[in-house]
Order: C-alpha cells, then sequence, then structure tokens
C-alpha cells in the first residue's frame, strides 16, 4: 500500500536504480498507526528527493528481530538507516557495525547511544513527555488542588520507552504533592486488558481521580473502560495516541486531551534529514537543517528538533488527521 | 479421577477470592463480579470449543490468531470508516471465517494426517500475517452500533457475552455428555485404533470439533472485540496460550479422552480472576513487576495440587 | 441348518507375508464355530475381514447369500458382533460408554442414558460381572476390561458373535460364566465364531471346527469326531506330547523371600518363598492381586509394609532398578502396554531389558544385539520375517514371545512370569514350559501367575493360592487337583 | 522406518539446496560467504535450544519454559554484572540458573508426573515473571569488549555443531539413545525393562536449562543487554525447527541431523524473504506455509498405513 513505501515491492533494494539512494525506516513496531502515519510523511519526502524508500519493522515490536533487519540493511549496502530503536542497547551494536560498513545511520522517535547514530531526530524527549503528561491530566481533572490517587496503565512490564517516562512522571508527580500514585499496570499491549485493568482500578479504588495510559493500545482501551464504568468525567485519562484513534472518545467527552506531536512530519522530517546526510548537504553540526515544506528547522548539538508537543482537544482535533 | 482439574483450581480460586475480599471488600460487589464473568465470557466460549479438540486427542493453538483475523473481518466489512456493510453480514461472515478456518484445520490433521500441533503452529502463523495485511497497518476505530450491540447490549437483562457463553456451556455440555457425536469425540481422543474398530469415523468427528472449536472462536470473537470501540492488529496475540492453560489447568488431559465442562469453567475463572485479584490487592507499582510471576506460581499450585490429590486417590 | 456366512477363496497378505491363502469357510445358523490353528495361521486377520475391519486381497465373503457390505459399521448392522484379540477399549470412558459407543441408542439428538445403564448392567449380571459402571475402564483389570468388551457385544441383537480368543486374560469362574451365555445364545439361533487356544474349551462349546494352518484351511469337521490328538495333529501337522513330563529337580536354597508384603487395595501380609530350581505358581481369581504381587517384587508399585528379598539382597520398594541388580526379570500382563515396543523390530524389543549385555561403555553393538536375538527367536520358535521386522507385524502369540523371550534374555535368577503363555498355542505353550523348566533346572527360580489351571498344574512344583489380597492356601506337587486348587481360590461360600 | 526419515531428512535436503539455488540466481549476494557468514550467528540459540528439544520431544515431552530460562539467566548475568562480578562469575551464576530451572521442570514432569506441556506452560509464566520481578524489568548493558566478542561470532553455531555430531552418535548408538527413543514409544514398556525413566526424562530437563542458561549468556552478549525480555517466544521457533526437521511431535521419532535441516531451512527462508521483500508480515504467512507444507509433503510420500496408531 502507498505508506508503506517499497515494501512489499519484488524490487530488492540491492536492485535500485544506480545513483538513486536507498533510504531504511525502521519503526519500533510496523502495524499500528502511529507509525504508519509516520510512513506517510517519510513517503512524500521520499518521493520529493527522488529517493528509495524502504519501510520495515518488526509486527511484533521485538528489538531482537529490528536488529537483525539493520544488519541484514547493512549487509545489503544501503545507504541511510532510520532507526527508532524500541531497545536502545540491543540497537546499538548492530547500529555500530553498519556505521562502520559506511551505512548513515540516524535515530527517528527514540534515541540510541550517541556513537551509534550520526544524529536524532527528536520530537520530544522523555523528560518533555512525562512532564506533559502529568501535567495535562492534572490540568484536565480540574487542577493543582485535587486530591486522588493516579494510576498507569502501560504497555508490557519491560517496555524500555514507557519504563523512562514512568520515570519522569515520577519524578514530575512529586510537584503535586496532593497526588498519589497508585498502581502501575501492564496491558501487554492487549486492549481488552487496558480495558479491564481501567475497570478493576476505578473499582478498586474509589480515591483514584486519573489514569496515565501509556501506550497507543492502552489508551483506547482505557477510554473505554472509563466510558462503560459510568465514570467519564469523574475519572480522568490521557496519554499518547494520533488524533484518528481517539477522536471518538475526545468528542463523546470521555477524554479531554490527548498529547502527540505530529507525526507526518516526523516522517517526513526524519527522510529529508537522512537524505541530506546521504548527499552531504547536512553535516551532522550544522546548527540548522533545511526540511522541504517545514522550512528550516533547529539543530541543538546532535538533535534535530521537530518542534513542540501537540495537545489535541475537542476544540483542535478536527484539524489533524493522521 | 472423576474430579480431575476441579479440586486443585476450585482451592486456588476460593483463597484468591477469599484474599481479595479480604483486603478490599469491593471485590464481591455485584458490579464486579458481572466484569469478572464478562471478561471470563469469550475465553470460556472459545475454552469450551477447545476442551472438545483436545478431548478428541489433538489440539489447536491457532485460535489467537483466528480471533484476531475474525476481529479484523468483522471490523473491516462493518465498519463505516472501512466497507461500511450491514452488521448482520459482517456476523454471518466472521462465523463463516470461524468455521471455515477450523474445518481446514480439521481436513489438514484428519484427511491429510499432519499432526494437529504443527498444522495449528503454522495456521498461527499465517493467520496473523492475513490479519496484518488485511488491517494494513491501520486500526478500525469505529464499528457500527449494530455489532457493538453483541458487546455491550443485553438480554433479559444479562448482558450478551454472559448469555452466550451460558448458552455455550450448556450447550457444551449436553453436547459432550448426552450425544453421540460428543461420547465420540472423547472415545476417539481415548483410543483412536479401538474407535476405528468401533466403526466410529474418526476422522470426521476430529473434523467436527475443529470446525465446532473455530466457529466458538468466532463467537468470542464477537462477544469481545465489541465491546471496545476499536480493532487493532495485536487483538488476539497470546489468546491461545491463555486457553490452553486454562483448559490443562481445568483438567483436561493433553493426550485426549478426558475432561470436564466444570474443570474447564474452573480454569477459566481462575487465570482470569488473577489479574483483577491482583489489582484489588493494591500491591501498588511493584506488582507490575511480580504479576507473571504470581500468575505462573498459582498455574503451577493448581496443576500440581490437582496432581497431588489425584496420585493420593489412586493410592487409596 | 441354513448358512449364515460363506467365504469364497478369501486371501489376504500383508507386504509379501501371506496371512490368508484361499479359504473357503461356512457358518451355519446357530452353531457355535471354532476356529483353530497355531500363532500366526490367521484367525485374528479372518476375523478382521468378517467384520469388515479388513479388506480382503482375494476372495469375498457372502452373507445369508448375498456379498458382505464394506465398512464396520455396516456389518455390524448387518448382525456380526466381534470382540477381537485387542478388545475394543476405551480406557478414559466408564463401561457403559464403552459398551454402546458407535450404535448409542438416542431420543431425539441425546443419548438415551438410562436405555444404556439399564442395558449394560443386565448384560453384565449375565456375565456373572459386578463391576463399578461408573469407572473409567482403564483403571478396571485387565479381565473386567474383558467382560466390558464381551458385554459390548452381548447388548446387541447380533446373528453372528465372533469371540477372538476371549478367554485369555479369563479366569476360571469368568470362563463358565461366559460359556454359559454362549450356549443360550447358540439355542436363541445366534451363531459363534469363537476362537482360542485352550482345546478343552473348543470341545466344551464347539458344533465344528475349522483348523488354519499357514493361512490355509486345513480342515472343517464336526467336533464329535475328533479328539485332542487329532485336532493338535491338524494344526501342526506333527505330535504333540500331552503334559510336560516334569522331572522336578531338587530345590536348592531360597532365592526368594518375601514377609509380611502388603500394598493397601491390593494384597495383605503375603508372605511366601521361591527357592532356586523351583516354579511356583499363583494362582487366584481375577482381583486376586497376583499381577500386583509380583509388580511390586518387581519394583514397578511400592508395597508398604513387609519385606522382600533376592538372594539375601533386600529389594527397594518401588525401585525397578534394585530389582534387576539382584537378578529379577518380569514378563508382564499386558504386553501391549508393558511388554513390547511394538514399532521396534524384535531384536530391539528382545535386548530392552538387557541392553548392558549388548552394549561396551554404553555403546550398542548391533551384530551382537541380533545375533542374541536370532538365538532368542530359533529358541522360542518365534516365526517373523526376522528379527528386524517391527513386533507389530507379528500375530499375537508371537509377540508374547518376544516379550518372554525379552524376560529370559538376561538368565535371570528370579522370573516373575504374568499370564506367560496368554494367547500362544498349544504346540509353543509346550515348548515355553520346556523352557522355564531348563531355566529352572539350571538354578533359577520362578513365580508365575496364571489363569490357566491346567497350565498351573502342569508347570509348577507348589502352587500359592491367592483370595482377595491375601494367601488362601497352599498346594504341593502331591496334592495337585483341580477341585483341591478352586477350593482355594474360590469365594468360600461358593467352594462348597 | 529408517527409510522414512532418510526421505526426511532428504527431502529437506533438496528443499534447501532449491532454496539456496532459486535465491542464487535471483540475487547472488545473498548467496556470499559475506552474506551468509554475516546472518548466521541470527540462529545460533535457536538452533542451541534445539539439540535438547529434539531429545526431549523424542521422549513425548516438551520444554515450551526455555525461553524464559534464557530471560532468567540474563537477567541474573546482568545483576551479578551491576553488583561488579566478574564476568565469569556471572555466567557461572547464570549457567547454574539455567541448570537449576531446567531441573526443576524436570522434578514437576517426574515427581507428579504431569503432561511436560503443562509444567512447562507453567514455569514459562513462573520464570519470566521471576526474571522481570528480579530486575526490576530494568535492562543491563556495558558489557566488557571481551565478554561481547564471544556473542558476534560462532560460539553458539559452533557448540550447536558439536552437540549435533554428539548427539547424533548417542542417538544412533548409546543406550542412552536408544532409551530416549524407547521412552517415546512406550514409557509403560521402558519402566517395565528396569529403565531409569524419571532420571533420563530429569536430566534431559536439566540439559535443556542449562542450554537454555547457555543461550541466555550468549544472547546478553550478542545483543549487549540483560533484560528480562530476552527469547520471548522462541519456543515457538525452536519446536518449529524441531517438527520441521522431521521429529514426531508425539515421540520415538526424529534425528538432530533431521533438525539441523529444519532450522537451516527455516533460517534460510526467513532471511531470504526479509532480504528480496523486506515485509515483515510476508515471512509469517511464509513461514507458517512452510511448515505445514513441509510436514503435509512428508506425510503425503510416507504415508502411513491405514490404521497405525495416530498418537495424540
Ligand atoms: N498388520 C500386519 N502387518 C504385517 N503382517 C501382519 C499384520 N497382521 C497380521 N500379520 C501377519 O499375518 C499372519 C497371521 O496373523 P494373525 O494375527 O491372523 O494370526 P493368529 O492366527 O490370530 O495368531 P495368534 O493365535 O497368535 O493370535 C502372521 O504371520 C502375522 O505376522
Ligand atoms: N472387583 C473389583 N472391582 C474393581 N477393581 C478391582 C476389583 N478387584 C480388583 N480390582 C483392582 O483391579 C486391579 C487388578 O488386580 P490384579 O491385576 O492384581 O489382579 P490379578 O489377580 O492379577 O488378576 P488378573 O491378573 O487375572 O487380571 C487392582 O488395582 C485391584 O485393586
Ligand atoms: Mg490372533
Ligand atoms: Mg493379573
Amino acid at each position: 500500500g502507498g505508506p508503506q513505501g517499497q515494501e512489499g515491492s519484488p524490487n530488492g533494494p540491492t536492485q535500485g536504480e544506480k545513483g538513486r539512494i536507498t533510504i531504511c525506516l525502521l519503526p519500533k513496531q510496523k502495524g499500528i498507526p502511529y507509525f504508519t502515519s509516520c510512513a506517510e510523511g517519510a513517503q512524500e519526502a521520499a518521493k520529493e528527493l527522488d529517493v528509495e524508500l524502504i519501510y520495515d519493522g518488526p509486527t511484533d515490536g521485538s528489538p531482537e528481530k529490528a536488529a537483525a533487519m539493520v544488519e541484514k540493511w547493512a549487509l545489503q549496502g544501503v545507504d541511510a538507516i532510520c532507526v527508532s530503536p524500541n531497545d536502545p542497547n540491543v540497537l546499538a551494536p548492530a547500529m555500530k557495525a553498519a556505521r562502520q560498513k559506511g551505512v548513515k545511520v540516524i535515530t527517528w522517535d527514540a534515541d540510541a547511544p550517541s556513537d551509534a547514530r550520526e544524529v536524532f531526530v527528536n520530537q520530544a524527549t522523555a523528560e518533555q513527555i512525562g512532564t506533559a503528561l502529568v501535567d495535562t491530566l492534572v490540568k484536565d481533572m480540574g487542577g493543582k488542588d485535587v486530591k486522588g490517587e493516579v494510576a498507569i496503565i502501560t504497555a508490557t512490564a519491560t517496555a524500555a520507552n514507557q519504563n523512562e517516562w514512568i520515570v519522569h512522571i515520577k519524578e514530575r508527580l512529586k510537584a503535586y504533592p496532593n497526588l498519589r500514585l497508585g498502581s502501575v499496570v501492564p496491558s501487554n499491549e492487549d486492549q481488552k486488558l487496558a480495558f479491564q485493568a481501567a475497570q478493576d482500578l476505578i473499582k478498586a479504588s474509589p480515591d483514584l481521580k486519573g489514569i496515565l495510559a501509556i501506550s497507543s493500545t492502552a489508551f483506547p482501551g482505557a477510554a473505554e473502560g472509563i466510558k462503560q464504568a459510568g465514570k467519564a468525567g469523574q475519572v480522568q485519562v490521557t496519554g499518547l495516541s494520533t488524533p484518528n484513534d481517539m477522536r471518538a472518545y475526545v468528542k463523546d467527552g470521555t477524554v479531554k486531551s490527548v498529547i502527540l506531536w505530529n507525526t507526518k512530519d516526523l516522517g517526513y522530517l526524519t527522510v529529508q534529514v537522512a537524505a541530506q546526510l546521504v548527499r552531504g548537504t547536512f553535516k551532522g553540526t550544522d546548527p540548522t537543517v533545511k526540511a522541504g515544506r517545514l522550512g528550516e528547522k533547529r539543530v541543538e548539538g546532535d538533535n534535530v528538533l521537530l518542534g513542540d508537543i501537540l495537545v489535541f482537544t475537542k476544540d483542535n482535533i478536527d484539524q489533524f488527521q493522521f | 479421577m472423576r474430579l480431575r482439574g476441579v479440586p486443585g483450581p476450585a482451592l486456588v480460586l476460593a483463597l484468591l477470592c477469599a484474599l481479595a475480599t479480604a483486603i478490599n471488600p469491593a471485590f464481591l460487589s455485584p458490579r464486579n463480579l458481572t466484569d469478572l464473568m464478562l471478561a471470563a465470557a469469550p475465553t470460556l466460549i472459545a475454552a469450551c470449543g477447545l476442551m472438545l479438540v483436545v478431548a478428541s486427542g489433538e489440539i489447536d493453538i491457532s485460535i489467537g490468531s483466528l480471533l484476531g483475523l475474525c476481529a479484523a473481518v468483522a471490523g473491516t466489512l462493518s465498519s463505516p470508516d472501512r466497507l461500511g456493510l450491514p452488521p448482520s453480514l459482517a456476523v454471518a461472515a466472521t462465523l463463516a471465517l470461524g468455521l471455515g478456518v477450523g474445518l481446514l484445520n480439521g481436513v489438514l490433521v484428519s484427511l491429510v494426517r499432519v499432526p494437529s500441533i504443527i498444522v495449528t503452529l503454522g495456521m498461527l502463523s499465517v493467520l496473523k500475517g492475513a490479519n496484518e495485511l488485511l488491517m494494513g497497518g491501520k486500526w478500525i476505530t469505529r464499528l457500527p452500533d449494530g455489532l457493538r450491540a453483541w458487546g455491550t447490549g443485553s438480554v433479559l437483562g444479562v448482558p450478551v457475552p454472559i448469555a452466550a457463553c451460558a448458552a455455550v456451556v450448556a450447550l457444551t455440555w449436553l453436547l459432550a455428555n448426552r450425544t453421540a457425536w460428543g461420547r465420540r469425540v472423547f472415545a476417539v481422543g481415548s483410543n483412536a485404533d479401538s474407535a476405528r474398530l468401533a466403526g466410529i469415523p474418526v476422522g470426521r468427528t476430529k473434523l467436527a470439533a475443529f470446525g465446532l472449536a473455530g466457529l466458538l472462536v468466532a463467537l468470542a470473537t464477537l462477544v469481545s472485540v465489541p465491546r471496545l470501540s476499536l480493532v487493532d492488529s495485536g487483538v488476539g496475540v497470546g489468546f491461545e496460550l491463555l486457553v490452553v492453560t486454562c483448559v490443562v489447568v481445568g483438567g483436561v488431559s493433553i493426550r485426549g479422552g478426558t475432561g470436564t465442562i466444570l474443570g474447564v469453567v474452573l480454569g477459566v475463572l481462575l487465570l482470569s480472576s488473577v489479574r483483577t485479584v491482583l489489582i484489588f490487592l493494591q500491591l501498588g507499582e511493584s506488582s507490575l513487576y511480580w504479576e507473571r510471576a504470581i500468575q505462573g506460581a498459582l498455574i503451577l499450585a493448581a496443576v500440581m495440587g490437582d496432581a497431588a490429590g489425584r496420585r493420593r486417590e489412586a493410592r487409596a | 441348518m441354513a448358512e449364515l456366512l460363506r467365504t469364497e477363496g478369501l486371501g489376504r497378505s500383508f507386504g509379501g507375508v501371506r496371512a490368508l491363502d484361499g479359504v473357503n469357510l461356512d457358518i451355519a445358523e446357530g452353531e457355535v464355530h471354532a476356529l483353530c490353528g497355531e500363532n500366526g495361521a490367521g484367525k485374528s486377520t479372518l476375523i478382521r475381514i468378517l467384520c469388515g475391519a479388513l479388506r480382503p486381497s482375494a476372495g469375498r465373503v457372502l452373507w445369508l447369500g448375498a456379498p458382505l457390505p464394506e465398512g464396520v459399521h455396516r456389518c455390524e448392522a448387518a448382525g456380526i458382533a466381534a470382540i477381537h484379540q485387542e478388545p475394543v477399549s476405551f480406557p478414559d470412558l466408564d463401561a457403559v460408554d464403552n459398551v454402546f459407543l458407535g450404535w448409542e441408542p438416542r431420543r431425539g439428538p441425546l443419548l438415551d442414558r438410562r436405555a444404556m445403564v439399564r442395558r449394560t448392567r443386565e448384560a453384565l449380571r449375565e456375565l456373572g460381572e459386578d463391576l463399578p459402571l461408573a469407572r473409567p475402564v482403564g483403571e478396571l483389570p485387565m479381565a473386567q476390561r474383558q467382560m466390558v468388551a464381551l458385554a459390548r457385544a452381548l447388548v446387541r441383537e447380533c446373528r453372528l458373535l465372533i469371540l477372538d480368543e476371549p478367554t485369555a486374560a479369563l479366569s476360571a469362574r469368568e470362563t463358565d460364566a461366559l460359556f454359559a451365555v454362549v450356549r443360550r445364545m447358540r439355542e436363541r439361533g445366534v451363531s459363534v465364531l469363537y476362537v482360542s487356544h485352550r482345546l478343552d474349551e473348543v470341545f466344551a462349546l464347539a458344533d465344528r471346527i475349522t483348523v488354519l494352518r499357514d493361512g490355509r484351511k486345513v480342515d472343517t469337521l464336526p467336533a464329535r469326531e475328533t479328539d485332542r490328538d487329532g485336532l493338535i495333529r491338524r494344526m501342526v501337522g506333527r505330535e504333540v506330547p500331552e503334559a510336560p513330563s516334569t522331572e522336578t529337580a531338587a530345590a536348592g536354597g531360597p532365592v526368594l523371600r518375601v514377609e509380611g508384603l502388603s500394598l493397601p487395595g491390593a494384597f495383605e501380609g503375603v508372605s511366601l518363598e521361591v527357592r532356586s530350581g523351583e516354579v511356583v505358581g499363583l494362582a487366584g481369581l481375577v482381583g486376586a492381586g497376583r499381577t500386583e504381587l509380583l509388580e511390586a517384587i518387581y519394583g514397578l508399585r511400592r508395597f508398604r509394609e513387609g519385606k522382600a528379598t533376592v538372594g539375601g539382597r533386600a529389594l527397594r520398594p518401588g525401585s525397578v532398578p534394585s530389582s534387576l541388580a539382584a537378578g529379577v526379570a518380569l514378563v508382564p500382563e499386558d504386553r501391549h502396554r508393558q511388554g513390547l515396543i511394538p514399532s521396534w523390530p524384535v531384536s530391539w524389543n528382545v535386548s530392552m531389558a538387557s541392553l548392558g549385555a549388548v552394549s561396551r561403555l554404553g555403546w550398542i553393538s548391533p551384530g551382537a544385539e541380533r545375533a542374541r536375538a536370532e538365538a532368542m527367536a530359533r529358541l522360542l520358535q518365534i516365526k517373523c520375517a526376522g528379527v528386524r521386522a517391527p513386533a507389530s507385524s507379528l500375530s499375537g502369540g508371537n509377540q508374547q514371545k518376544v516379550v518372554l523371550a525379552k524376560g529370559l534374555f538376561l538368565g535371570p535368577r528370579l522370573l516373575l512370569l504374568d499370564e506367560p503363555t496368554r494367547g500362544v498355542d498349544v504346540g509353543a505353550k509346550h515348548e515355553v514350559h520346556q523352557l522355564v523348566r531348563r531355566l529352572a533346572a539350571e538354578g533359577a527360580a520362578v513365580l508365575a501367575a496364571s489363569s490357566d489351571m491346567p497350565e498351573l498344574l502342569a508347570l509348577c512344583d507348589r502352587i500359592v493360592a491367592l483370595r482377595g489380597g491375601r494367601i488362601s492356601g497352599e498346594l504341593r506337587r502331591s496334592e495337585f487337583s483341580e477341585p483341591a486348587l478352586l477350593s482355594l481360590i474360590l469365594p468360600e461360600e461358593g467352594a462348597a | 522406518m529408517r527409510r522414512l526419515i532418510a526421505t526426511h531428512e532428504a527431502g529437506l535436503a533438496a528443499l534447501l539446496a532449491a532454496l539456496l539455488v532459486a535465491a542464487w540466481r535471483t540475487d547472488p549476494a545473498f548467496v556470499s560467504w559475506r552474506v551468509q557468514s554475516g546472518l548466521l550467528p541470527q540462529i545460533g540459540e535457536t538452533a542451541l535450544l534445539a539439540v535438547p528439544m529434539t531429545l526431549i520431544v523424542i521422549t513425548g515431552g516438551i520444554d515450551l519454559s526455555v525461553g524464559s530460562v534464557m530471560a532468567l539467566a540474563s537477567v541474573l548475568f546482568g545483576l551479578g554484572f551491576r553488583s561488579g562480578w566478574p564476568v565469569e562469575a556471572c555466567a557461572a551464576a547464570a549457567l547454574a540458573a539455567g541448570l537449576l530451572c531446567g531441573a526443576l521442570n524436570g522434578w514437576f514432569v517426574t515427581r507428579f508426573r504431569v503432561h511436560p506441556l503443562i509444567v512447562t506452560l507453567g514455569t514459562m509464566s513462573a520464570f519470566r515473571g521471576l526474571a522481570e520481578g528480579v530486575s526490576a524489568a530494568r535492562p543491563v548493558s556495558g558489557f566488557p569488549d571481551t565478554f561481547l566478542r564471544i556473542g558476534q561470532g560462532w560460539t553458539a553455531v559452533g557448540l550447536f555443531a558439536a552437540l549435533t555430531l554428539a548427539g547424533t552418535a548417542v542417538l544412533a548408538r548409546h543406550v542412552l539413545g536408544r532409551r530416549i527413543y524407547g521412552i517415546g514409544l512406550g514409557e509403560s514398556a521402558a519402566r517395565a525393562s528396569g529403565w531409569n525413566v524419571d532420571r533420563l526424562k530429569a536430566s534431559l530437563y536439566a540439559f535443556s536449562g542449562l542450554m537454555a542458561g547457555v543461550a541466555g549468556v550468549l544472547f546478553t552478549a550478542r545483543r549487549n543487554t540483560a533484560k528480562a525480555d530476552v527469547g520471548a517466544g522462541i519456543e515457538l521457533e525452536v519446536v518449529t525447527a524441531v517438527v520441521l526437521g522431521g521429529t514426531s511431535i508425539f515421540g520415538g521419532r526424529g534425528t538432530l541431523v533431521g533438525t539441523a535441516l529444519g532450522l537451516a531451512v527455516l533460517h534460510e527462508v526467513r532471511q531470504f524473504v526479509g532480504w528480496r521483500w523486506s515485509n515483515d508480515v510476508l515471512n509469517l504467512v511464509v513461514v507458517g506455509a512452510l511448515l505445514i507444507g513441509a510436514v503435509t509433503l512428508n506425510g503425503v510420500i510416507s504415508r502411513r498405513p491405514a490404521g497405525s496408531v495416530e498418537g495424540g
């Protein structure tokens, strides 16, 4: 399909026309809307720049499989690999090996150790995300003075990203002494478990005021759980998700805010940066990078910054279609 | 022997519930019990089908991916964002898909004589791939009310999933214990050679068991997925392990020939209430990391308790 | 009498083996027709064809003048009921299900469970058997399982009842009950095709006898017109002496000494002694605990109380290796489950219990293994297509000989035999007896359980009788007689 | 019977050859030594676990807990390293943990006579949960280069080759091999023949645990990380390779050479699909279809005589 880049086409990357560069885009998990919409943006950039784009990743989000894919691409001799590492430690050795073979390796969406990549296309740091999650939830619950308990529904117990966010969430929660962190429940990337967990949390603790559902499957599951428990408005939930997936809940009032950045732009920017690195029109050390329709983007250290975190609410959500 | 798979799970389940209630009396509230039943219903429906397959001496581990594919098909057909066909059509197509895949498994097992664990292991992977292809990297976020009624509606005041589950349990009991076909399923699993000598069509009996199991997985999809408004491509991942675990904890012999509905019901209730109990115990953040260890320990306790009890019984 | 069934030039081969060759057989209405022949003569094969479980490779079967329909189910519907040598048995299901599976009475779409229970109970009562209907039959002793299989044939309205060695696992009491049933059926006009290696049974029941040898029919003749010797001559093609002339060797020192052995639910306070050079029989009805006593001595079951020593070495309860080390060997009762690995070559089966003897440092020498297996096969006259043929391709009796060979392979100090000649033909039975005697003469001690009373009387120096798990008495050779033995094994009130 | 096994193995070898030729025709680079040797380590842990798994499946059992044992070994290695133990001590602890887990499986299976599928389904949860619990799901990395080097190369593959050679000899000629097959075909007969069935079975599970420990350490070295989700799902991959290699899931039949061929076919198919189409979804379908197809074909070719026991 369109947004999937070159995947599924019988033209292996090694058959790419001479002179045309090949860029691989690796999501943490293939087949989830967040990354699919990133890939749409990436495809747009690939067309503009006339590069071959390969979009592939593990359908189960396994970092080991992702590392195997990086190793394979490096052996095929592609020009650039853009990695969103689900577990930086697992991917770093493969990425380093690829760099030694002369492939340009960058990270996007999530970072890896700096010696494993040239630059990081950064949409937001874990700290920014953690802070935004807590602050938004507090705002939705009615402000600083609300007393009570907050629970977290996460992806899996071992999800590296989520665990890092949880550290920052805890850090930020210290700023709100009236709030107490209750259970942290894994949903094992299963919507139904998130749904059930939300309902159980509500019943188990009458003091519960808010839930942070910090994975893209947990968020709609938790929202549905609150809605069916009849607690919409009394228990708030927020998290990270694409506007398309949460639109219905925002419209019916179960969810007040959804946090994310512009995913299409993230994919677009990533391919722009990778292609320019290969062509030499951008060196990792430049202070800015020209990124097509996005204009000039700031580079801070070795981080290319996308821009601000977006908060989608009833009022603005219809302006975003991804 | 008659009570195989009953005492162990029953004891562990009772202890868990007592513990949860002692710490948090809300556990026994009607609302929570209803929710528990709602959560257990799809697992139990699928487990009834699997019980018959296992009793016939075979196994079906493709049910996780089948659930996912059924969800994708139901959603794709009925969602206004996709094809937007009438929900009744989607329901019929889903049931037909479940039945069809079940029969395909059955044909490969009983006519082509490939061991069922291999057929269904392969099918697990093939159906998952089909699911990903059908979903195309995007989720289905709106389901029509007609479909959602299967998950959220109620008949005579009883939520549809619970009613459907009760009906399936009752029918499976009847089928297994009071019909010729049901007894033949157990006979085939107990001794296939004798079954042939007794003139029982072994292949056809197994085929029907697989077909029924597939159909029940489709039904489980219909009463679970529409409870949420969103279908993602991860639906059903790991479901096969859960259901197999429930069935074997419930005392259905993996070698075939034995098994009771009561045991399966207890196995499902045990496995599906563990999470809820853990949440009610409010162990705080640390429960996150220990949840799976506790689950595993409980499974082992139930199974070993049962085995120990059986040995004592055999000695007496 | 009208003809019920007839076969014309029936033949069947398995691979290269001709199991049946041009057999013409006719069975009249209301007769008991016996089928006799050595192990591997083709009896079971013929029966499997007659009940639709096997297709003939030549010839045809006529049923009331018309070709027999194909398939087990249609044959049953036509009125043929069969009990196979390895009877139909669903170990996980209860007796009622075992009796009715495949042709269940229904009420609407559901089973008529009440009728099933009633008719099962009636059939079992007719067989003089009272067993728990709700227990999975796998938990019942062999003989009771056999009775359930018999009930399966009895409850059906059949016109031809086929029994393939039904008494092999039965003892005297069950056998009598079965005979009564067979005679009653004959009176009702049902024909019976009866296979047995116990010739006295054949003469007690049969109207006519057909003898098979090497897959061909030798003769069909009225039972009145022949006697035991004549029959044996036809079966074997040579003379076989009546009973083995057992010259009791002088018994040596005690080898097995059992004191107060108990296993709750099976046997209580059993004490006995077997000396070197002695063959001791173990008699008893089904469920008397013979098998369990043997298995406990061998270590397959853990006895609770008491002591067992072999050659002065105390046996550890429940430990087969400890018994093996003391030189104990067992020929088990259930050859398909415990005795053999059917898909393995005969040679592998024979060396199973004594791999040490054909290996060095654990590495097996195939040549030595084969050579020793071939020697055993010759000794026991095992009829097979070579020791590399899988055991499953042998006839029932020959399989039993393989199990025996396995037990004899190492030359044990104490040999435990459980139904050693179940399904073994007269000729071979004689060989087995001589072999056992020779072993004893060479200094081994033998403890043999058997439900075949003449066998015990012929083979043993001494017989210990078990009743309800306790020793009820002992007979010396000088006291041997069937009535004396019966009075020890039958329930006390019934012994009068 | 022998001939059937040989047919299956020959078939697999032919399939492998056909595959490599087809791959070479479409893209010669794929069959080059550089690429093949670069891709080989990816099958290392699976191969290592497939050796004990083959033996266990031949006895009629199964060990589903191997992935979880890998995780536990990996996590213990990481925890030891974090608290300053030398690498050798960490490795010893990890292997000991693996052995212990395997022994525990063996104990449950033999002591309670519960079907291994059920036991290891339970310990699969329990061991992984233990790994998550003791590590609080946090990864450890930053191991010394000397250690990482063990994992990059051929350690696992080499160990697998050695084990396969030794194991093949044992299965074909040794008393232990004979007993492994015998237990799978008739456990009662094996017991009645005086074999110490329980001890042999328990040792096989312990061996499996030990190898899972080794695989856990090697994985930690290869991917420079010790964490609780190591080896998730590897048990299905291992079982797939084993049955693809012709080992009967009902026990009593199978060889290590078959397993090696099964692993090779699985590995090459997967790598080639990834190489040419870069599509993980396609791989799911192809691998599943391959499994069903290969075993079906084998079943059709070596059609068992009607009426033989199907097992199960
Ligand atoms: N499935 C089979 N495959 C190969 N050979 C077979 C098979 N079944 C029977 N045979 C062979 O056919 C011959 C006749 O066997 P059958 O079982 O009919 O003998 P039988 O007369 O019943 O002997 P017994 O008294 O020992 O039961 C034997 O030589 C046996 O080896
Ligand atoms: N009447 C009965 N009803 C149910 N179970 C019985 C009965 N009698 C015995 N049993 C059980 O059946 C099993 C078989 O007993 P066992 O095999 O030792 O008897 P046996 O004397 O060897 O008889 P045989 O060898 O002739 O079958 C034992 O476990 C015993 O507890
Ligand atoms: Mg026979
Ligand atoms: Mg007995």
